[in-house]
């Protein structure tokens, strides 16, 4: 029951993270808003990466003095590295958004994405 | 010399001269007469070595090296001696007539290929080679045709662009099914493999296959690019267009008719006295195409337009003449196909000289301009008396033939519309003449000289051979015999001047001789009588009124026109309208996914992608 | 050879004289129609004697070109049909040839005319070569009908197909080709109700407006040689030809009485009415015979 | 034998370096990069011969293959790197003269990398990296795309959420990929992938799919490509066109072929590719602008391949990949020149730009010798890809695929046309601007459309080999994994 | 709650039932799925072989300071990964964060020497002197992050950030303060020259990019793991000036 629970409050928590970002993206109609909503996907896709590589009762891998030589139990190691870089990607994503949408609140003085259609059809 | 460079010989000359010719300065004109020349004089030295042997370059295409063969055969040697003949009578013509060309030296370089491209098609040993230099034709042709300096120019390429596009595709495509069961293009094994097939099958493949023929040969359900074609062209390209290209449409129809012998691979097929259901239908087509032809022809005011239109139902009663495939069908065919090129090369070719000289095409802007250019006349005379079929000329023999042909197997339908066209070519043929050269002389047209020598001598030279060959058709009997004997068709009897039917002989020593005669003593009683003394065009009874105007005094515009009233729903209705109405639906559709779909609001992008996944995921990608 | 030249000449004149003769007749024949008493039925030698006489203006040199060629062309079409046992090539005169050898002179007369300049002669060809296509049709029709069922395109072969007796003519064997044949006649010969190109009270007598002194002469000669032609061709085709000249001038008298008749009773067709009428009675008729031959 | 993994670090320390070199002359950073893509064209000369013979596997960190990132070099990468890098130069040297923008080291700096991130996507062995040399594609795509300043910003927004969105979820492919096999390379994944349940290996590959597609052209993912394309500098679109879409899709048959052979998604990806190229053909038919023109027509090409890639024989595939090779050269051709008419005619509008051809001739004639090879004319590069396409799709009895792809041909050789007749015989109605003519890269590149159109096989013959190793997957395992 | 938002609700439900069945696969027997919540069984994985740091080398035991001269000899497993095993990632993602610092700096570049648009009227005296004390000890943070890396939780990019921070409070505290850009140039430029020269110096001594070519030593030293502390501090100095470049440009925006 309880790891029934623990379970779905991280896979199903991460993936209801990006769905409630991804909502957010299509339904509001501000940059500002639509961007928070892509960090909040953003976040989910991390939070989901970590928890599909936990361990029962693991413990950061760090080969420290406290821990017993011969067994220790290390969480998945690997999915961490790639939130790193996942991280740091979706930052850099960010910023670039929000400088491209500082250019076009100066441009269209508006931040309505259904305003900002110069180029359709 | 190798039959592989007679292709690429033009092509690769013109492409150096183009690009040299900004430095240089020579005439890509005259360059182009001397190729011609020079290829002209090879291939007449072809004549009767059919047993040189095929050659083939190796084009690496799949996961193999695919063969483009070449061979030589009676036929093609006939298409290519034409083809050159007419390019360098058009390319002398062009040295002096050219003016207004948006661009002067891509009209000779295109032109060049064109040739080149054309002698490719004609020697190409299998179908992959007939395609790739089809499609080069096509597109050279292409550009030669929007060159034109009138805006309708474009849109008429236009739609010959596509038009041929849509047959090369399903031509393509029968190719490659072929390909995929036998792996060879080769004429003789396809034609092996088709009649092997259910019939339904190869029907379908040969119909596939035949399009694109019957396209670029302007027969009926397809002859709505020919006339926008002709018409808008260049002035000296028109005359190749007609002369030839629509040629190799029929070089095409004959490659599946005889060389592929449909009629073998057909022969159990549902008949009609004794003739396959897809020749008949050919044939019934070729009909349409004459009547249509003729009586678009008759309601035109635009002498090019006009001319075009008559070239539309000539080639149906080529294409009648070949469908039916009886030897004298064959040979009438054959011999319309070579003098129609020789009579509307002239025609074209003298209008060209009209429009090189009043700059217009309407016909209700010119006339009277006999006495300003005879030769011009005379070429124009001569080649109508031909286009209308009247002895002693060429084009009475091959009509002749044809008839007989159709008579023979009691065709109804087919001689009645081969009839229609005959008669009505007197009309359409006889409103230029009237309009043009005979009546008042515009006053703006008074100081116009005639055209000079150089243009003046190829249609001496097509004069020359319309009168020739009217006189001894055994000169090109000899050759369709020849071709006969390839395709084993029974050969028709001939002597040097004489042609035997299927009712009777045909003698055109003894006509000629008559028509002296009787020439000849209506010469002696006229000349006997008073001389008369000559007046002014003008000074004509005039019921009691004083004319002035010249222009009041000619009768040109609608000059058919109680003939036309009879015709006029006939002609609001055309094939045009109908495939115009289908492209613009298309067009509407894209227009309509336009609007639609990109909204330019990226929140509805992004709700596309959802979207998208969300359809693929529940349309059985997941479940 | 010199016997040839003589035979040819010999021809060519007596069928203009012929030709004249008859339309003197006709001329006469209309008048007793019309209750006049009308000229003497040598009238038209003495207007062509006159004409020739008469001073003449030309329009440069293709109004005298056309004049020779519609003449010349008639007379060369002449040589082709077998007059009675008269007939020079006959083995070579087929008929397509003929039909296309009057062409000539259509052609020739057509050129003269608009030569001239004059609009109502414009007019008047446009009118010609309109109803050209009209007739011709069934008329051509009739005659594939014929070649088919006498397999041949010669003329004397036609006539000898029907030689042995009243029963072989094709008058008999296809009557209704034959009935069409006659309407076509009618407008082959621009008689009433088929006279729109020559309508003198509309166009001036449209194509012959121009024409004075010898060149109506010509046009009245050639006129001449062209009723004998088809005349003589309508005979020949239908009514078993003949070997005796004097039964086959009868003939051909009688049928040109007739056409000339009808011709005198009718009113003036409106030229695309004209057209129309040969399309729709006369074509579907002539199919009719052809496919009853062919079939 | 040149180590490969130089032709991505080198881009990268050039890009690095750029700041400094801006400072000693604003010319330099041009010359480095023009530099740095000739010494990849020359490493890649140096290796080819080897790599044709047999894949190369480059371990890096000389971490034995599976276990860490290698570079896999097949022959399809091969032939993929030397399209890309013989196009990257050509558009390098056209950045000598045509990047006058307001920051223009950036500029080169964004172009390098974005060259670096190409050769990645194609060469990696590793889906995680390929994650990240995608999102540094993405990410200086988003950077050049704001150098037209003027609407530059609004393309670069919509590309962006569309970018993040469609990254999610090759993480989350990626994510699940690894939990359920444990590692992140492709040839241990592809060893795996018919013991992962299928439901599974369904779901993952759709997230890949959707993933990696927005970059590879296919509607409705890419439906930002007409507005970036049109939008950015004209190098910029030529690259994005050309090369970033021969990586995606290259990434696409990686994934599909070499991790998930599963022959039943084949039919979906048939179908996508069906309605996305006819779609793209009837929608770059309205248009006006001739660079958007251009971006629904590259969008229509790259459909076109995915199709009949999807179809899964031998000859539609080598068929296929030959068409996306020529797409590259001509798409890039096409979008260089219609830059430079654009800015001689001074504006976008294809009714502008009439009878432009008298004046700057071998620009227009670039433009239709362009045209013409996509539209397949003989000896042309277009027409045997044409041809192999038809083939292949007959071959495998694909009757109305082919009745497809030749319809959308003609739909394309309709609007092609209109631009060609109005630039050629069209009324000149221009004011022209100053322009700086630049001819070696258009003669270069019309030079080599006619090398392809008339000796094929310089592509052909290695494509066989390339679709051969596609088909044959135990082959890559085995080539990777060594005897495990 | 218009027809749109509806729609969107229903698509995203949908998208997640999608997702989420993927985790409610039961693999038949032979079969392998999605592992369950915290049985992501490493035992027999890629991974196991990186905490052992027997990739290359045989499978022994890693002790706490005293096993010497292993294949990789950073303490933080996560760190070895990020900088040895899978470095070319961590170079991909250093290049993104650069080239977003570069479009950044060029989509804004106009405004470049813009005077700030920082809402604060006038520095307010307590953030401005509480800066005064905390900006070195947060840069003496960071570098910390960054130096222990290896051995400890945390590493470059944390630094980097808690670095990036310092810059930024001190950019808040004061309208006057502006950044040196050419000593942040020199520094980005080097960071980024060293990272990728390192990898090809790695290239050219043990013949593949990104190599270690420095002993390892032992583990949990502070001088240990070869390059993975040198690459850790380029990656920092990297990091932390990328981030106080982007700050700066969207500040001064």
């Amino acid at each position: 029951m309880i790891d029934f629970l623990e379970k779905w409050s991280f896979f199903g928590g991460s993936v209801l993270l990006i769905l409630i970002g991804l909502y957010g993206v299509i339904t509001r109609k501000n940059l500002i808003k639509i961007f928070i909503g892509l960090s909040l996907m953003d976040t989910g896709i991390n939070v989901l990466l970590v928890s599909l590589g936990y361990v029962e009762g693991g413990i950061a891998p760090i080969i420290t003095s406290t821990i017993n030589n011969n067994s220790y139990n290390f969480v998945d190691p690997i999915p961490q590295a790639l939130v790193l870089t996942s991280i740091v990607i979706g930052v850099a994503v960010l910023a670039l958004g929000l400088g491209v949408i500082i250019k076009i609140y100066e441009k269209y003085n508006t931040l309505d994405i259904s305003e900002i259609r110069g180029l359709r059809w | 010399m190798s039959l592989f460079y007679y292709t690429f010989i033009p092509i690769v000359i013109a492409f150096i001269a183009y690009f040299l010719n900004k430095k240089i300065k020579l005439s890509l004109a005259i360059l182009n007469s001397v190729v011609f020349a020079y290829l002209f004089y090879q291939i007449s030295r072809l004549y009767n070595q059919w047993n040189i042997p095929h050659e083939t370059i190796s084009y690496y295409m799949f996961d193999r090296e695919i063969q483009l063969i070449f061979q030589l055969t009676p036929l093609s040697w006939l298409f290519i001696f034409m083809t050159t003949g007419a390019g360098l009578l058009i390319a002398i013509f062009t040295i002096k007539s050219q003016q207004e060309y948006v661009l002067r030296s891509s009209f000779h370089l295109n032109f060049a290929i064109l040739i080149g491209s054309i002698l490719g098609v004609v020697l190409a040993g299998d179908f992959l080679t007939l395609f790739i230099f089809w499609e080069i034709m096509t597109w050279s042709s292409f550009f030669l045709i929007s060159s034109g300096k009138k805006k309708a120019a474009q849109k008429a390429s236009y739609r010959y662009i596509i038009l041929s596009t849509i047959g090369a595709y399903l031509m393509v495509t029968a190719l490659f099914i072929i390909y995929n069961q036998i792996h060879t293009f080769g004429y003789n094994q396809v034609a092996a493999h088709l009649s092997g097939l259910p019939i339904t099958e190869s029907i379908i493949l040969i119909i596939m296959l035949a399009i694109p023929f019957i396209i670029k040969a302007g027969v009926f359900p397809f002859h709505v690019w020919v006339n926008g074609a002709h018409s808008n062209a260049p002035k000296e390209f028109s005359p190749f267009l007609s002369g030839l290209m629509l040629k190799v449409g029929i070089y095409g129809v004959i490659l599946l008719l005889y060389f592929v012998p449909l009629y073998n691979i057909l022969k159990e097929s549902v008949n009609y006295r004794g003739l396959p259901i897809f020749n008949y239908i050919l044939a019934i087509f070729g009909g349409i195409t004459v009547i249509t032809g003729t009586i678009l022809a008759i309601r035109q005011e635009d002498v090019k337009r006009l001319v075009a239109f008559s070239s539309i139902s000539q080639m149906g009663y080529i294409i009648m003449a070949l469908a039916i495939s009886t030897p004298l069908g064959f040979t009438g065919g054959l011999l319309h196909l070579m003098n129609h090129m020789i009579f509307k090369t002239t025609i074209f070719l003298s209008i060209a000289a009209v429009i090189y000289r009043t700059k217009t095409t309407k016909m209700s802007e010119m006339g009277g301009l006999i006495f300003k250019m005879p030769v011009t006349f005379t070429a124009y005379l001569i080649a109508i008396i031909a286009l209308a079929g009247i002895p002693p000329t060429n084009g009475f023999i091959s009509k002749w033939v044809i008839y007989q042909a159709l008579i023979d197997k009691g065709y109804i339908f087919l001689s009645v519309a081969a009839f229609f066209g005959s008669i009505g070519s007197f009309m359409y043929v006889f409103k230029p003449l009237s309009t043009i050269f005979l009546g008042q002389l515009k006053p703006e047209h008074e100081n116009i000289k005639e055209v000079p020598f150089l243009m003046q001598l190829p249609m001496f030279v097509l004069m020359a051979l319309i009168l020739l060959f009217g006189i001894l058709p055994g000169l090109q009997m000899n050759l369709i015999n020849q071709i006969s004997q390839l395709l084993n068709i029974q050969p028709v009897g001939f002597t040097l001047y004489s042609i035997t039917g299927a009712f009777g002989k045909w003698n055109s020593l003894v006509i000629f001789s008559l028509f002296v005669g009787g020439f000849l003593l209506a010469f002696i009683i006229f000349i006997s009588a008073k001389k008369s003394k000559q007046v002014g065009l003008m000074d004509t009874y005039t019921s009691g009124e004083y004319m002035d105007d010249p222009e009041a005094y000619h009768y040109a515009y609608q000059y058919f026109r109680p003939f036309d009233r009879v015709f006029d729903s006939f002609a609001a209705r055309s094939l045009t309208v109908i495939y115009d109405t289908f492209a613009q639906n298309i067009v509407k559709l894209g227009n309509l996914f336009r609007k639609s779909i990109v909204t330019g609001n990226g929140q509805t992008y992004a709700f596309y992608m959802v979207l998208f996944i969300v359809i693929l995921a529940f349309a059985g990608w997941i479940i | 050879m010199i016997l040839n030249i003589f035979g040819f000449l010999l021809m060519a004149f007596s069928a203009m004289a012929l030709g004249l003769l008859f339309i003197g007749i006709a001329r006469k024949v209309v008048a007793r129609v019309q209750k006049r008493i009308g000229p003497p039925f040598y009238q038209a030698y003495l207007d062509v004697f006159k004409l020739f006489t008469k001073n003449s203006i030309t329009h440069g040199f293709i109004f005298d070109f056309g004049a020779i060629m519609a003449f010349g062309g008639m007379i060369t079409t002449l040589f082709f049909v077998p007059v009675g046992p008269f007939v020079l090539y006959g083995m070579n005169g087929t008929l397509l040839l003929v039909i296309y050898l009057m062409a000539v002179a259509y052609l020739g007369m057509a050129m003269a005319t608009v030569g001239s300049g004059n609009p109502l002669a414009s007019v008047g060809i446009s009118r010609a070569l309109t109803q050209m296509l009209g007739y011709e049709l069934p008329f051509i029709v009739v005659l594939l009908t014929l070649i088919y069922s006498s397999n041949t395109s010669s003329i004397i072969g036609i006539v000898q197909t029907q030689q042995s007796g009243f029963m072989n003519w094709n008058l008999i064997n296809i009557p209704i080709g034959t009935a069409v044949a006659f309407v076509t006649l009618l407008g082959l010969m621009g008689k009433k109700p088929f006279d729109a190109p020559i309508a003198p009270s509309e166009i001036a007598s449209g194509p012959v407006v121009e024409h004075g002194g010898k060149y109506l002469a010509f046009i009245m000669l050639q006129h001449a040689v062209s009723v004998v032609v088809k005349t003589a061709l309508f005979v020949d085709l239908f009514l078993g030809g003949g070997n005796n000249i004097f039964i086959f001038i009868v003939k051909m008298l009688i049928v040109w009485l007739l056409v000339t008749l009808i011709g005198s009773i009718f009113p003036r067709f409106k030229v695309e009415e004209g057209v129309l009428f040969y399309w729709r009675w006369p074509l579907i008729a002539a199919l009719l015979q052809a496919v009853i031959i062919i079939f | 034998m040149v180590n490969l993994i130089l032709i991505i670090a080198l881009p990268l320390l050039a890009a690095f370096l750029i700041p400094l070199f801006n400072y000693i002359n604003k010319k330099l950073p041009s010359i480095v990069v023009f530099l740095t893509t000739a010494i990849n064209l020359l490493i890649i000369i140096l290796n080819y011969n080897q790599i044709i013979l047999e894949p190369v596997i480059i371990e890096l960190g000389n971490w034995q293959a599976p276990f860490a990132i290698n570079i896999y070099v097949g022959t399809l990468e091969l032939i993929s790197i030397t399209v890309i890098s013989i196009i990257s130069l050509i558009i390098a040297f056209y950045n000598l003269n045509h990047s006058n923008f307001s920051s223009e080291s950036k500029f080169h700096t964004l172009y390098s990398i974005i060259i670096a991130g190409i050769y990645g996507i194609v060469m990696t062995g590793d889906i995680f990296n390929l994650f990240v040399f995608i999102e540094i594609t993405t990410v200086a795509a988003y950077g050049l795309t704001t150098f037209n300043k003027d609407k530059g910003y609004e393309a670069a927004i919509k590309y962006i959420i569309i970018g993040s969105i469609s990254s999610v979820f090759l993480l989350m492919a990626i994510g699940f990929t690894y939990s359920a096999v444990g590692s992140l390379n492709m040839a241990v994944i592809a060893a795996a992938s018919n013991l992962i349940d299928p439901g599974l290996v369904r779901i993952i590959s759709l997230l890949f799919f959707v993933g990696i597609a927005f970059e590879a052209g296919i509607l409705p993912l890419s439906i930002w490509v007409p507005d970036v394309h049109s939008i950015a500098p004209s190098a910029v679109s030529s690259t994005l066109s050309g090369l970033v879409f021969l990586a995606g899709i290259t990434a696409l048959i990686k994934i599909f072929f070499n991790l998930f052979a599963d022959p039943s998604l084949y039919v979906f990806l048939m179908i996508i590719g069906a309605i996305s190229l006819i779609i793209g053909e009837l929608i770059a038919y309205q248009q006006d602008d001739i660079k958007r023109m251009l971006a629904y027509s590259s969008i229509a090409q790259m459909s076109l391949v995915l199709t009949i890639i999807s179809v899964g024989t031998k000859y539609a595939i080598s068929g296929g990949l030959f068409q996306l090779f020529n797409h590259a050269i001509l798409k890039t051709l096409l979008f260089l020149t219609a830059g430079l008419m654009i800015k001689y005619a001074g504006s976008r509008n294809i009714s502008d730009l009439g009878g432009i051809a008298k004046r700057i001739p071998l620009i227009a004639v670039g433009f239709s010798v362009g045209s013409l090879g996509i539209l397949g004319v003989p000896f042309f590069n277009g027409f045997v890809s044409k041809i192999m396409i038809v083939n292949g799709s007959l071959n495998a009895g694909e009757y109305i695929l082919t009745f497809l792809v030749l319809f959308a041909t003609v739909i394309e050789m309709a609007y092609y046309l209109k631009v060609i007749q109005t630039i050629f015989f069209g009324k000149i109605s221009i004011n022209p601007h100053k322009i700086v003519k630049s001819y070696v890269p258009i003669i270069v590149l019309i030079t080599v459309v006619f090398l392809l159109g008339i000796y094929p096989e310089l592509i052909t013959k290695p494509l066989n080999q390339a679709t051969g190793e596609l088909l044959s997957r135990s082959d890559y395992i085995s080539n990777v994994l060594g005897g495990m | 709650m218009n027809f749109r938002k509806i729609l969107a609700l229903i698509t995203i439900i949908l998208l997640g039932i999608f997702i989420l069945q993927a985790f409610l696969i039961i693999p038949e027997k032979g079969e392998i799925a999605l592992n369950n919540f915290g049985k992501a069984d490493i035992e027999n994985r890629t991974a196991q072989l990186y905490i052992d740091k027997s990739v290359n080398s045989p499978n022994e035991q890693v002790i706490y300071k005293e096993s010497k001269d292993k294949e990789s000899g950073s303490a933080n497993i996560v760190t070895s990964i990020v900088a040895n095993y899978r470095a070319l990632d961590t170079l991909g993602e250093v290049t993104v964060l650069f080239l977003a610092a570069t479009g950044l700096s060029a989509i804004l570049y106009n405004k470049k020497h813009a005077k700030s648009n920082f809402i604060l009227k006038e520095d307010s005296f307590i953030l401005k002197n509480g800066i005064k004390i905390l900006f070195p000890l947060l840069i003496l943070a960071g570098s910390y992050i960054i130096i222990y890396g290896h051995l400890s939780p945390g590493g470059s990019f944390q630094g980097g950030a808690v670095i990036a921070t310092a810059f930024l409070l001190k950019l808040l505290s004061s309208k006057e303060y502006e950044l040196d850009e050419n000593i942040l140039k020199i520094i980005e430029v080097t960071a980024g020259v060293s990272f990728v020269s390192i990898g090809l110096y790695g290239l050219y001594a043990e013949g593949s990019f990104l190599t270690n070519f420095l002993e390892t030593g032992t583990i949990a030293n502070l001088f240990s793991g070869g390059i993975v502390p040198i690459i850790y501090i380029t990656i920092g100095l990297k990091v932390a000036v990328e981030l106080t470049n982007i700050i700066n440009d969207l500040m001064k925006a």
